[in-house]
């Protein structure tokens, strides 16, 4: 991350409030909206203060009206407006679907460039507590899918800010999906206005026995993964891809080039999903390792499986760290079969949560 | 069912829900209880009079907030309870916790946690039940439960559309609280839901009274209207949720509340009113018994195992 | 405007995308047009009165259905034939076609080939005019086009209801030709649009004659209302369609079709009538004028080239 | 295919047509609903005297509600009935993702058995005659992401009445996804009810110098490819995968381990899409060729634009027979750029399409 002067340690849902906050200080066409965004709880917190600033014509709650309401956005983003349309789990962005990939994604180029659509769609994917089958979907993958949508996924409170701005001064439709365990993470963040580049990855840490991808919160389970596999004596590269779509392939490939293996681990179903379009690419540029045999791959994410709710089921259906770990230390070791764990460790995100939302 | 049955037989249900519910605040700071809890406390009376008139074979259609209708309906309490605990023993063998409670042998349709969602699936499980007295002669019912928000998502108008041409054999309840999480029904919707739906004709009602005689007798008049054939109707009832939209606290400063709504309610509970007009000694009676059922319930839960991580992998595909 | 060129003025438009769909009907069969048609002949009347009282900045929201208010609010009629060709000099470059047609400094918002889609998005375009009149003091409206068929969409009841909360400055046309396709306005809506949409309380019209001045004056009226701040208004206007659903042809004898209507409609033919109203010398001059501007369209896109192979990969992003 | 009796020279849309008559006939749960699937056009005749023999509670069109129809299919399924929900073009199913996806694909796991959801969507994917960006779209690698649900894709008469009976027979959401271009398409179909089965790929014609793997109208360019490349001494082994979820990764991986080359051509988008999952598959598994060496891997799908409407643009949205020899050819020959074109061909169903729809 860039050394930016007056940082200050922010919660992500406050890096998020301040970077909404001096957007729409800054261009006065910028307006939020969503279910529950001008509450007490105020989205987490992310939405604080805006309806204080701004007043109820820039930042308002919304019917229940999923459909339209992202209809809404297209429509006063083809006027020129810079909305950002909230909804506080990335499940209901299904109720969206029709409005962003038949208009949103398609209107620029539909219209052959007549028309832009400068739109921002904030989604949490929640987890924990029992979020269960229909609060807990990460659907980037989707997303990813659709030619004209860019997707990005902030993982620390400093990419939080500077890729809501980068995504509000965006000209297409920007989904930004957070993480519900993300929200009161801390992180340095410059006091000033400044964007986070959507289309770059950024390596949270060097190795060199393996390239490990993590997607969302998997990234921070990666990093966790990489404590327990130094103790063991083995390096690996994290890498935070920051930006889904476009995906920074290039920064990926140099780091799977340096060390021969790459495991992705996404925040997300496997099937045609993430993991899949980076194993694929991978192999379709046929990159190799230092020793010149084919980068080995491998990926981990959500069971295949509906999200179930009680938590001892949950946690078998998320990777983590130690899982993560002794993924990567079979692939460095060779050993497809071994059976090395890391021993317990903490959690605070997960074992601190404590709903009921 | 004579007058004085009725009273208990109401009295018991919404004293169940209550006090149900009341444990679960009273447990759920032991974290015992790991999911999004949406309670119906203040809401009972609507639960109780709502499944007064069906049989246990007739459907029951529930949001997320369906601990009360799941109760009334004839749920079973300690799978209920376990569920809630995520156990094995649970109505859903602990995938599906306090937001998707179900129990079809008892006629209660899975819930969802997607605000609208089960308004069209109702109409489709009616749609069939149309069919099925096509064949047996008999008319099940479904009743579909719905916040007064759940009326701004666009099924909603397409189900009642579709409803109404098909003449299906469901019964629409919408429980309105006046409140979508801390957003207030006149911020959201431009006209009454009343107005929005007279027109199409079906048989109404609206209850705001809270008096859950009155609820009952409405619902059952529509009820015993959609089981004669005649189509949908539809009913909303005016209610007020007492705690906080999710969890189990007071938010009675929360500045979305008007303490005066709340507290006209409180006053207007229908719990005590019944207590009062059942006496002590009966009231004594049930709530005693309700306290054993309750007591059960949580032994039950405590006691049944956790599902095993095999679980995670059983009923992805039919 | 006199009522004589008021006459005048709609018997042009009119005769204009009469004749330019005409054209199309005789072109289509060489195959230049490879893309879905959707005609509007027959109809012609309500995209003349719609457009009447818009100014240029106004904007029109379409559906596929689009060619008539295309050219009755002012399209480029050389690009709009261009891109019924796919010319690289098309009002889109040959990336839309007919179904999504566009012309922004016309103030024509791309229509869309998805049933509904464009009617909340029309909503969103009068949010940002709303908010752009706050500055400018000057009050641009939006007319959002539909088809009877839409209302259905759960869409529909989501926008009327934001609009009318939010007092966006929108016309809502429902072009009610009773048809979806195939499938008759009866057996799709359980009662009538405008008993469905008269609750929501905005000023409404109900143009059932098909008398072009009349769906003028009620338009305007309308419009004005909108313009003047009042928040949306809501008219719908019969009408039939002459031709089939999608493509060139007649289908006078499919099954759906009631003859009876045809005839009705046909007799009660605008155009004509117009014409008549005008006398044969000067609907002589327009008609000759018309037929100037629909062949210098059709010389206009055959000389015009197709899109290089290039131009598939511009405009994916902005 | 199987050899069964009484075999017709049918068209994909007849087979269909029948596979429901003969079901609905067996079955009074199953019936037939969606928007115009009672109209004289019968959506292209793949509903066809449905109505004359089973009435109008069993054949039924639907109000312009795909959100709420889809949630009626829901239930009613829930309720034991079999509804097959159809949609003219895939498109439209985005406004059904909310119901399919939270509902639809969720109920039977998140009702722990309890509930099952067999029901059948009909959805045509759209090309040819400016069907453009909203009317062409292939939507099954979004679907494919989603435990819960199944995706077919016949590609001929035979498969379209087989896998319509299984997918009325199966307890399981089921899409079928059908292609407009290939509607007309005729083959022979036994007059029996037969069910081809989920799960399982076809291998079209055996090659041992690349695998391609074509889906959908995609199958039908693979095997002109094939044919290309026969003259030039080139032989390929087609597969269709018929079944994208459950995706027969074994015959696949099978063929593949024999021709030690594998391009994926899908009838949709690359990024997050079943090409990824199948090179991603390969990758993970390590296979390798008849030399040892890894499978050499590479796809073609939609180009990674919005679909235009004009011919000559359209033209290179797709692959084509011809584009998938010249990749074919450049990845047998080892020459990444080849610039061998085979001649024009001849693409019937294509050329001697004429809308208006
Ligand atoms: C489609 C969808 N949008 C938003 C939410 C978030 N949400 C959960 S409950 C709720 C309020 C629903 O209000 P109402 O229907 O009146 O039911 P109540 O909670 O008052 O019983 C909202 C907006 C959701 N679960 N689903
Ligand atoms: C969401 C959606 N569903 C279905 C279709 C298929 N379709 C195309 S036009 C049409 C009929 C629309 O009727 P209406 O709105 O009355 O417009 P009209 O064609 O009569 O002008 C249908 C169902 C579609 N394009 N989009
Ligand atoms: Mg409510
Ligand atoms: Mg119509």
């Amino acid at each position: 991350m860039s050394m930016l002067s007056n940082q200050r340690l922010l919660r992500t849902v406050d890096a998020l409030a301040e970077a909404c906050s001096q957007e729409m200080a800054r261009d006065d066409s910028v307006f939020l909206f969503g279910l529950d965004v001008d509450d007490h709880k105020a989205i987490q917190g992310s939405t604080a203060g805006l309806l204080e600033k701004f007043g109820p014509d820039r930042i308002f709650g919304t019917p229940l009206s999923e459909d339209a309401m992202t209809g809404v956005a297209v429509g006063a983003a083809m006027a020129g407006m810079r909305p950002i349309h909230v909804h506080i789990r990335m499940d209901f962005v299904l109720l969206a679907m029709n409005q962003l990939i038949n208009m949103g994604a398609k209107a620029h180029y539909m219209y052959n460039g007549q028309i832009q659509v400068p739109m921002v769609v904030r989604c949490t994917i929640g987890r924990s507590w029992g979020q269960g089958a229909q609060h807990s979907q990460a659907l980037h993958s989707m997303l990813m899918h659709v030619p004209g949508l860019k997707v990005v996924a902030p993982t620390n409170a400093y990419d939080a800010k500077g890729l809501m701005i980068a995504a509000i001064r965006d000209n297409n439709p920007v989904i930004i999906m957070e993480h519900r365990l993300l929200c009161n993470a801390e992180a340095y963040v410059p006091e000033d206005l400044y964007e986070v580049e959507i289309g770059k990855a950024r390596i949270m840490s060097q190795g060199d026995d393996i390239t490990i991808l993590g997607v969302s919160h998997m990234a921070i389970e990666s990093m966790r993964a990489a404590k327990f596999l130094k103790e063991e004596g083995i390096s690996a590269e994290v890498i935070d891809p920051v930006s889904l779509r476009p995906l920074d392939m290039e920064t990926i490939g140099n780091s799977v080039q340096k060390t021969g293996k790459l495991l992705v681990v996404d925040n997300g179903w496997l099937n045609c999903g993430l993991s899949a379009e980076v194993l694929a690419s991978i192999a379709e540029q046929g990159l190799t390792g230092p020793d010149g045999q084919p980068v080995q791959v491998a990926r981990m994410g959500f069971a295949d499986t509906t999200c179930p709710t009680v938590r001892c089921l949950e946690d078998h259906f998320y990777p983590n760290g130690r899982t993560i770990a002794a993924k990567a230390y079979q692939m460095v070791k060779a050993q497809p079969t071994a059976t090395w764990l890391p021993p317990e460790g903490v959690q605070p995100e997960i074992q601190e949560f404590k709903g009921p939302f | 069912m004579t007058q004085p049955e009725l009273v208990q037989s109401l009295y018991q249900t919404m004293h169940l829900v209550r006090r149900f519910e009341e444990k679960l605040v009273e447990l759920y700071p032991s974290d015992k209880i790991k999911s999004p809890i949406h309670l119906s406390i203040g809401q009972e009376a609507v639960a109780a009079a709502v499944c007064a008139p069906l049989n246990q074979d007739d459907i029951i259609s529930n949001t997320y907030r369906c601990h009360a209708t799941h109760i009334a309906k004839g749920g079973n309490l300690n799978a209920m309870m376990a569920e809630l605990y995520g156990k094995a023993t649970g109505c859903a063998g602990g995938k599906a916790g306090s937001m998707h409670l179900v129990e079809i042998e008892s006629g209660i349709l899975g819930a969802s946690a997607v605000v609208g969602t089960t308004i069209p699936v109702a109409a489709g499980y009616a749609l069939a039940l149309k069919n099925e007295a096509k064949k047996t002669g008999e008319q099940r019912v479904v009743t579909a439960m719905f916040g007064d928000g759940s009326t701004e998502e666009g099924c909603f108008a397409e189900t009642i559309n579709f409803a109404v041409l098909h003449k299906l054999p469901i019964l629409f309840v919408c429980e309105n609280n006046e409140m979508a999480i801390h957003n207030p029904i006149e911020r959201r919707q431009a006209i009454s839901i009343q107005e929005r739906v007279k027109p199409y004709g079906m048989p109404m009602g609206h209850v705001t009274s809270g008096d859950v005689f009155e609820m009952h007798d409405e619902v059952t008049r529509l009820t015993e209207s959609v089981r004669a054939g005649n189509g949908p109707a539809f009913i909303e009832i005016e209610t007020h949720r007492w705690l906080e939209h999710v969890g189990p606290n007071n938010d009675d400063d929360a500045p979305y509340r008007n303490p005066a709504d709340l507290k006209k309610w409180k006053e207007n509970d229908q719990v005590a009113r019944l207590a009062e007009m059942l006496g002590t000694e009966k009231t004594a009676e049930i709530n005693a018994h309700v306290e054993e059922l309750v007591a059960e319930s949580v032994t039950f839960a405590e006691q049944s195992a956790f599902p095993t991580k095999e679980e995670l992998y059983t009923h992805v595909y039919a």
